[in-house]
């Protein structure tokens, strides 16, 4: 009992996960360095890193929240797509629209987070089966509407993917700003205690006298917002929007894997939003790291694969319970 | 109580199931449908083209020439790819053909190639990311998809050279934009071959590989304004993910709810064999078909003696693309911004001369790569 | 503030009671937990709510804060009706509850913990400075703000601390009435003497009081009135100045003490030593020595977090020994996993049955052999030859049949369940925590009386309980656990204080028969 | 064992009975032989996938397995059809390992299986395609493509029976034994209901479990070889496919984190999927719309569960 574990709140330190990224880091700069081509240290290396981080970051973002309240949320890559998809067919190319366009795809990912958490905290349907459902439902009634790209988001729109401020693009930009309010919801927020509470042990939660599903209903809002913000992203940088492009960005389980990556507890209550960059940006480097080595894609996915496994395993390892 | 809501739910269900309207499936008028163009690639079709008889990727039909003197560097060269990926066997051999032709000169010192795993978004990153090393002498583009990609070639083109194959890009920028004669050509072959063979109301079945391909929905679009032009009944419009499970469960399904098809036409070959396959399985005899130059099909069709007709998209553009590049880094003039290749069709008289039995299943017979270093090996043969 | 604890009771005594609860009855699968109990709190008096295990007392409590739903009965706050469904309704309303069992996350800080869902804000964001100070304050009122930060996780707390944290979490409300459920279970005599001030404190500043322990000491110290629960339905409310603890036992258990417990053992029974420690230890306990003979029942006393329950568990494999040494039946063994436990035929039963003993959605068959199967080859036939019949007969099962799932079964029933699981193996070293916690009185008897049998029948029993008067009831030695080690040895029929003198430290050693 | 009849096998005479109605050939002997080779692949992936979901798991990974025994049959074999039978061994072993590692690094190194099994599907996939160079090589000899393709003649009664269908039937007799009838199954229900409970009971809780990803994986290997057999060599063939197992075996009745299923309500959950694909077919719905409607129903079937859990 010699002296206990001392943790201030709001200033939490930095998650483990930023261990592994200084670790990827340095690993993908000494590789590189010696077998590689190009600098890897480069502004602009480092600028693209991010960039690619933005489409997985946000949603992750997002997917951070539904986890952390112990559930989840394998509908997003299809809201990315419906997202890319209304907003493109609304603005038409014309800058009059995006503000009609943003309305509507915001009011989508309201309905669609609504939903997603009502079914679950109302119907009792398993997280993974209720998003599972409203994902391949979504992509049907998109799928059927539109076979292809649809309209073209305004050029004026395409800031948000292109555009810079200074020297930094406009993208990494609203990344870091979404991670920043994310962690400002999460650790100065009531709403963030009560989801870490909600996560943490859901009927202590009740009994504390929170209302769960409300918490519950909140944090899936957050991931389909973000979803939609993802979505947006993608329009911006595609220049439209296809029935495919979340699907084919594998966002929802690409997400999952970034949060667990980052620290956050499969089973809720435990995490935060850093960690989710630091995962995140742990897949970038990797992808630009095996960009400048030169080799496949596949030895990259094979990697990728155990690196999920291997981080998680970090975490969970001294854990006496049983894992199901 | 338990039993009377089932069969509640059971009733529900059927009202529901059956009352919903055959939604969404009224066709638009495809946003892919040009008119000049399938004119001029249906001429295309019938000219000869220029350059040495026994090198058809280095062919061009009616070409114009740009001048890339200005472009001239000297050797050795570093050349860069950005690749949509290598998610099919077209690619496949395609790139390793790619490679070889690299191999083979001399005055390329170093190919660097990302792969953006079929999506847009990482191609888009990709090509920024070749540009920022600033490694690059030239840079080749085989994009995923056409909308999408064209903001970002063309942002290369101002700091780079650029060359573009396969699919294409919507703007000028590139140097050229190599490409066989085209979708329209493709598609329209295969429906003109089904629309002479088949009698008055025969029922064809429509298989594409994925929407929102230019490419693909050139093919597709022509095929479509052929059928139409005759009393064919299209009994359907698929995709199949260029999956040939999908591909066979897809004309099963087709099968057992029409009894009869009279023809198969396929944007592309890859799962030509499957869906063959369907009707053997089912007991049915082997309809119409068509078909690409992959060596399972034509042998299939060969050793069946089947009636069918193979028109190609030939991967020996890939070759192409590479030899393009050597010429403007040395200044050579090259056919722009146009390059057309020849697209040669595979008929029933003609197959024999196509099969390769050495080669494997999934090899194109129109690689033009049996000069390239490794052949056959490298492209899996014996 | 205890000095001033002459307080003005008698204004507040005859007045409106501030709560009311009318008719409460609430059903369980299997059980009536409570039958038409009435039950009233005022204003500026503690009241003390007493009882068995089992006797409904905490389920009253849920009802009351709105965990659960009664099927009958109102419930009627400064007089008016009200309904809770859902716990913040309750708290909304001015009544807030501790728990029995712990409601804290453990990996949030001991200041987010208590003021969870209701953080101090400013602009809009949690203030944390205020968080913090209006912890170390509530703390401070504790007494308690020398050991315990603000900012300390909850899980770095030990036991007694986390349930100060509890307490200070109930006071953070400002309710009107406050509901302590076995507040003391965990602390010691020190702590205790704390609260009791605190409570009085409380009591004279207004507020109206549930308390309900075991500890007679504490309820005549000061309860104003007592109410006593007996299997799910109300005895009566008393003025705690009319009645004597013996009064109140005759109450609550309806006869005498000694007429509910079975025999102890008697030397023909006792038999060879089978499970021996010496000097065992790992990071909780230290100095383990002790005997359990074939044919006794060894009993662990000591207060929460005393490590009587660990030493169960260190026992059965689940937080292992890691120094001593231990023999089962003469034979030196190391325990690293219940599997291996289980392959000394070993048993091991705890109070949280549906947590540690039964898979719930299962029938009675499959648990009752769910051990047997484990000992066997994986692909062995499920059924094997053993008689679930027989076992569930020897146990005094109650059920609808053995495809019955264990869930829809009462407590004491789905205890007998677990019990059948070990007879199934033949387990002849048996490890019980509070075998009878949450079960009604006289399911309770008759697992006494079946666990006595099983000591008859040559079994070592090791059984630790919370409730004294079990561990002095069925024990025919008592061990006395304080600080992770054994403090002392009772014999057969020690007293409560013999016990807790040894259990708080306060005394070492013991004495023999 | 559930007493009652489960209301999937409702829900699919129903739906089989209106595809009769539309195409009275379904009804047949081959009519709906051929249905249910076309569902084999799905039914026993479903059944592999149940033994880790009462256990409280996920197998993710099955999908990527599919991909790699096919893609890696045919580099192996490379239409010889001598190497057809090491090939096959080969392939089971690959499944066994691939089990093993998915139930290992679960028990052992507590990883949530729903991630082990992620970074699996990411692995093996990214594994299949390094092996092969991207896209299919080599090619299956009919050998090897017989077992999904082909039909066992002169059988009594019913003339022409596929042998996928032959697989199935096997595959359900022998999976519903081992989880309805030995000590194994017993164990790993036990262990999805209550794991803490199983352990302070002695069940060998890694052991077990690691079992029931090596029969998922097994699983995933016979299905592949079967839709290798049915179709040919293709890179995606097993894209998706572990979210049909799963939606099939939780339509069956199984309980998402353990402790209850049955394997003929899995094996009925995976036909009804593929019966009202079959039957939207037959209606003429397009395929997007088909899947839009499969994920109302999974919804709504686990909706239903738990609504009469509730009330009883």
């Amino acid at each position: 009992m010699s002296g206990y574990v001392i943790r201030k709140p709001g200033r939490a330190g930095l998650p483990p996960a930023f261990l592994f990224l200084a670790g990827a880091f340095v690993a993908a700069w000494v590789l590189v360095s010696l077998f590689g081509r190009g600098q890897f240290l480069s502004a602009a290396n480092i600028s693209n890193i991010f960039v690619r981080s933005v489409a997985l970051g946000i949603v992750a973002v997002g997917q951070s929240f539904a986890i952390l309240g112990g559930s989840i949320d394998l509908s997003v890559a299809h809201l990315i797509s419906v997202t890319a998809v209304m907003a493109s067919f609304i603005m038409q190319g014309d800058p009059a629209n995006i503000a009609r366009a943003i309305v509507v795809v915001a009011a989508i990912g309201l309905g669609v987070g609504l939903l997603n958490g009502l079914i679950i905290t109302k119907l009792r349907v398993n997280a993974l089966i209720a998003t599972l459902g409203t994902g391949l439902f979504m992509q049907g009634l998109l799928s059927t509407s539109f076979q292809n790209f649809a309209g073209a988001v305004a050029p004026e729109f395409e800031v948000l993917a292109y555009g810079t401020w200074g020297p930094v693009p406009i993208p990494v930009v609203v990344l870091l700003g979404v991670v920043a309010l994310g962690a400002l919801v999460m650790h100065r927020t009531r709403f963030g205690a009560r989801l870490y509470a909600v996560g943490g042990h859901a009927e202590v939660a009740r009994l504390s006298g929170l209302r769960t599903d409300r918490v519950l209903i909140g944090a899936h809002i957050i991931a389909s917002l973000s979803a939609v913000l993802t979505g947006l992203f993608i329009a911006a940088r595609l220049g439209a929007g296809a029935p495919w492009v979340g699907q084919d960005g594998v966002y929802d389980l690409e997400s999952i894997a970034a949060v667990v990556v980052g620290g956050t507890a499969l089973a809720g209550g435990r995490g935060g939003v850093l960690g989710t960059l630091a995962g995140v940006l742990i897949f970038s480097i990797m992808d630009s790291m095996f960009n400048q080595l030169g080799t496949g894609a596949f030895l990259k996915q094979v990697f990728r694969g155990f690196i999920i496994i291997a981080a998680v395993a970090s975490y969970s390892v001294r854990s006496r319970e049983e894992v199901g | 109580m338990q039993r009377k809501e089932m069969v509640a739910l059971v009733l529900a269900a059927a009202l529901l199931l059956s009352a919903m309207p055959q939604a969404g499936v009224a066709q638009r008028v495809s946003e892919f449908w040009d008119p000049d163009e399938f004119a001029r690639q249906m001429a295309l079709l019938e000219m000869e083209p220029v350059g040495p008889p026994d090198k058809p990727w280095l062919q061009a039909l009616d070409p114009t020439w740009v001048d890339t003197s200005q472009y001239k560097k000297d050797p050795p060269w570093t050349i860069c790819f950005s690749n949509a990926g290598l998610f099919n066997p077209w690619r496949v051999v395609g790139f390793t053909t790619m490679q070889a032709a690299v191999e083979a000169n001399p005055l390329i010192k170093e190919f660097i190639v990302l792969d953006a795993e079929g999506r847009d978004e990482k191609q888009i990153a990709d090509i920024a990311d070749l540009v920022a090393s600033g490694r690059c002498d030239l840079l080749i583009v085989s994009p995923m998809t056409t909308a999408a990609l064209t903001p970002a070639v063309e942002r290369a083109a101002q700091q780079l050279p650029v060359i573009v194959f396969d699919r294409g890009v919507n703007t000028r920028a590139p140097i050229t934009f190599i490409s066989p004669i085209g979708g329209y050509a493709f598609g329209a072959q295969g429906a003109r071959f089904i629309a002479e063979q088949l009698p008055n109301g025969g029922k064809v079945l429509a298989l594409r590989i994925s929407p929102g391909v230019d490419v693909l929905e050139t093919r597709w679009s022509a095929a479509e304004r052929i059928f139409a032009e005759t009393n064919l009944e299209i009994i359907g419009v698929e995709f199949t993910n260029d999956d040939r499970a999908v591909a066979k469960s897809i004309v099963t399904d087709y099968l057992l709810r029409y009894g009869q098809i009279d023809a198969v036409w396929m944007d592309a070959g890859a799962t030509t064999v499957a869906v063959l396959e369907a009707f053997e399985d089912l007991g049915y005899e082997i309809p119409v078909f068509t078909g690409e130059d992959q060596q399972d099909v034509l042998v299939k069709w060969y050793e069946e003696g089947l009636t069918g007709i193979a028109p190609t998209y030939p991967t020996f553009q890939w070759r192409t693309a590479v030899e393009a590049a050597v010429m403007v880094l040395s200044g050579q003039p090259i056919p722009g911004p146009e390059w057309k290749l020849p697209q040669p069709t595979i008929t029933n008289e003609t197959l024999a001369q196509y099969l390769q039995y050495n080669m494997p299943p999934q090899h194109y017979a129109l690689c033009g790569c049996e000069d390239l270093p490794g052949y056959p090996q490298r492209w899996g043969g014996r | 503030m205890a000095a001033n604890s002459a307080s003005p009771r008698q204004g507040q005594r005859g007045g409106q009671p501030i709560l009311e609860m009318r008719g409460i009855t609430k059903r369980f699968p299997g059980v009536v937990a409570l039958d038409g109990v009435s039950f009233d709190v005022r204003a500026g008096e503690v009241h003390a709510l007493v009882g068995e295990n089992g006797a409904g007392k905490s389920t009253l409590m849920k009802i009351l804060g709105g965990a659960y739903a009664p099927d009958e009965g109102t419930l009627l706050l400064d007089g008016r009706p009200v309904s809770f469904s859902h716990p913040w309704e309750a708290q909304r309303q001015g009544i807030s509850i501790i728990y029995q069992e712990f409601n804290l996350l453990p990996y949030r800080t001991v200041a987010e913990n208590i003021f969870l869902g209701r953080e101090p804000l400013r602009r809009g964001l949690v203030d944390y400075g205020r968080l913090h100070r209006d912890t170390a304050h509530l703390l401070a009122r504790l007494g308690v703000e020398q050991w315990i930060e603000p900012d300390t996780l909850v899980k770095d707390l030990p036991v007694a601390h986390q349930q100060m944290v509890e307490i200070a979490k109930a006071l953070s409300f400002s309710s009107k009435v406050l509901v302590m459920d076995e507040p003391t279970a965990a602390l010691t005599d020190r702590e205790v003497d704390l609260l009791m001030g605190l409570v009085r404190q409380l009591r004279d500043e207004g507020l109206a009081i549930v308390y309900i322990s075991h500890r007679f000491k504490e309820i005549f110290a000061i309860a104003d009135r007592i109410t006593v629960l007996k299997d799910g339905r109300k005895v009566g409310t008393v003025d705690a100045s009319e009645v004597t603890p013996d009064d109140l036992i005759r109450m609550m258990i309806g006869r005498p003490l000694d007429a509910f417990y079975p025999e102890y053992a008697r030397p023909e029974d006792i038999g060879s030593p089978l499970l021996e420690l010496a000097g065992a230890g790992n990071d909780v306990l230290d100095d383990i020595n002790l005997t359990v003979r074939a044919g006794e029942i060894v009993g662990v006393a000591g207060l929460q977090g005393s490590g009587r329950t660990e030493l169960l568990r260190a026992i059965f494999g689940i937080q292992p020994f890691t120094r001593g040494t231990m023999r089962v039946r003469g034979q030196e063994v190391r325990v690293r996993s219940p599997l291996e436990a289980v392959r000394l035929r070993m048993g091991f039963l705890t109070e949280n049955r549906k947590e540690e003993g039964l898979a719930l959605l299962q029938p009675v068959r499959d648990n009752t052999l769910l051990v047997h199967r484990a000992l066997r080859p994986l692909l062995a036939r499920a059924d094997g030859v053993l008689s679930v019949a027989q076992l569930t007969g020897r146990v005094d099962l109650r059920a609808a049949g053995l495809h019955q799932e264990v869930q829809y079964l009462s407590g004491g029933n789905q205890q007998k369940v677990v019990l059948a699981k070990w007879l199934a193996v033949d387990a002849d070293v048996l490890l019980f925590s509070d075998p009878t916690r949450g079960i009604d009185v006289n399911a309770k008897a008759g697992i006494h009386r079946l666990i006595r049998s099983l000591a008859r029948s040559g079994k070592a029993i090791l059984m630790a309980s919370s409730d004294l008067p079990e561990v002095i009831g069925m024990s025919d030695r008592i061990l006395v656990m304080w600080d992770g080690r054994i403090y002392g040895e009772l014999p057969a029929g020690a007293t409560e204080a013999e016990i807790m003198a040894l259990a708080t430290g306060q005394r070492k050693g013991g004495r023999s028969a | 064992m559930v007493r009652r009849v489960p209301p999937i096998f409702v829900v699919l005479l129903a739906i089989c009975v209106w595809i009769s109605l539309l195409n009275p050939r379904f009804a047949t002997v081959p009519g709906f032989m051929s249905f249910l080779m076309r569902a084999a692949p799905a039914a026993i992936l479903a059944a592999g996938q149940l033994f880790v979901i009462v256990a409280g798991g996920f197998d993710l990974s099955v999908g990527s397995l599919i991909t790699l025994v096919v893609l890696g049959s045919s580099m192996l074999i490379d239409g010889d059809p001598a190497n057809t039978a090491w090939v096959i061994a080969v392939m089971f072993l690959i499944g066994i390992a691939v089990g093993v590692f998915n139930g290992a690094v679960t028990s052992w190194l507590k990883v949530p299986s729903f991630i082990t099994t992620l970074g699996m599907l990411v692995t093996l996939k990214g594994f299949a395609l390094l092996w092969t160079g991207g896209a299919p090589r080599g090619f299956l000899p009919n050998n090897f493509r017989v077992f999904g393709r082909n039909r066992l003649t002169g059988v009594p009664l019913l003339d022409e029976v596929p042998y996928a269908v032959i697989i199935l039937l096997v595959v359900a007799v022998v999976a519903t034994y081992l989880l309805h009838r030995t000590g194994w199954g017993k164990q790993l229900i036990a262990l999805g209901d209550n794991p803490r409970a199983a352990r302070l009971s002695g069940v060998p809780t890694a052991k077990v479990r690691i079992l029931a990803f090596v029969a998922s994986a097994t699983s995933a290997v016979i299905a592949g070889i079967l839709l290798g057999g049915f179709s040919g060599v293709s890179t995606n063939v097993g894209d998706g496919q572990e979210l049909g197992a799963i939606s099939a075996a939780v339509l069956g009745g199984a309980k998402l984190l353990g402790g209850r299923g049955t394997m003929p309500g899995a094996i009925a959950g995976a036909l009804t999927l593929q019966a009202l694909f079959t039957l939207l077919n037959l209606l003429g719905w397009p395929k997007p719309l088909r899947d839009g409607l499969q994920g109302v129903i999974i919804i709504g079937a686990v909706a239903y569960t738990a609504w009469r859990e509730r009330r009883s």
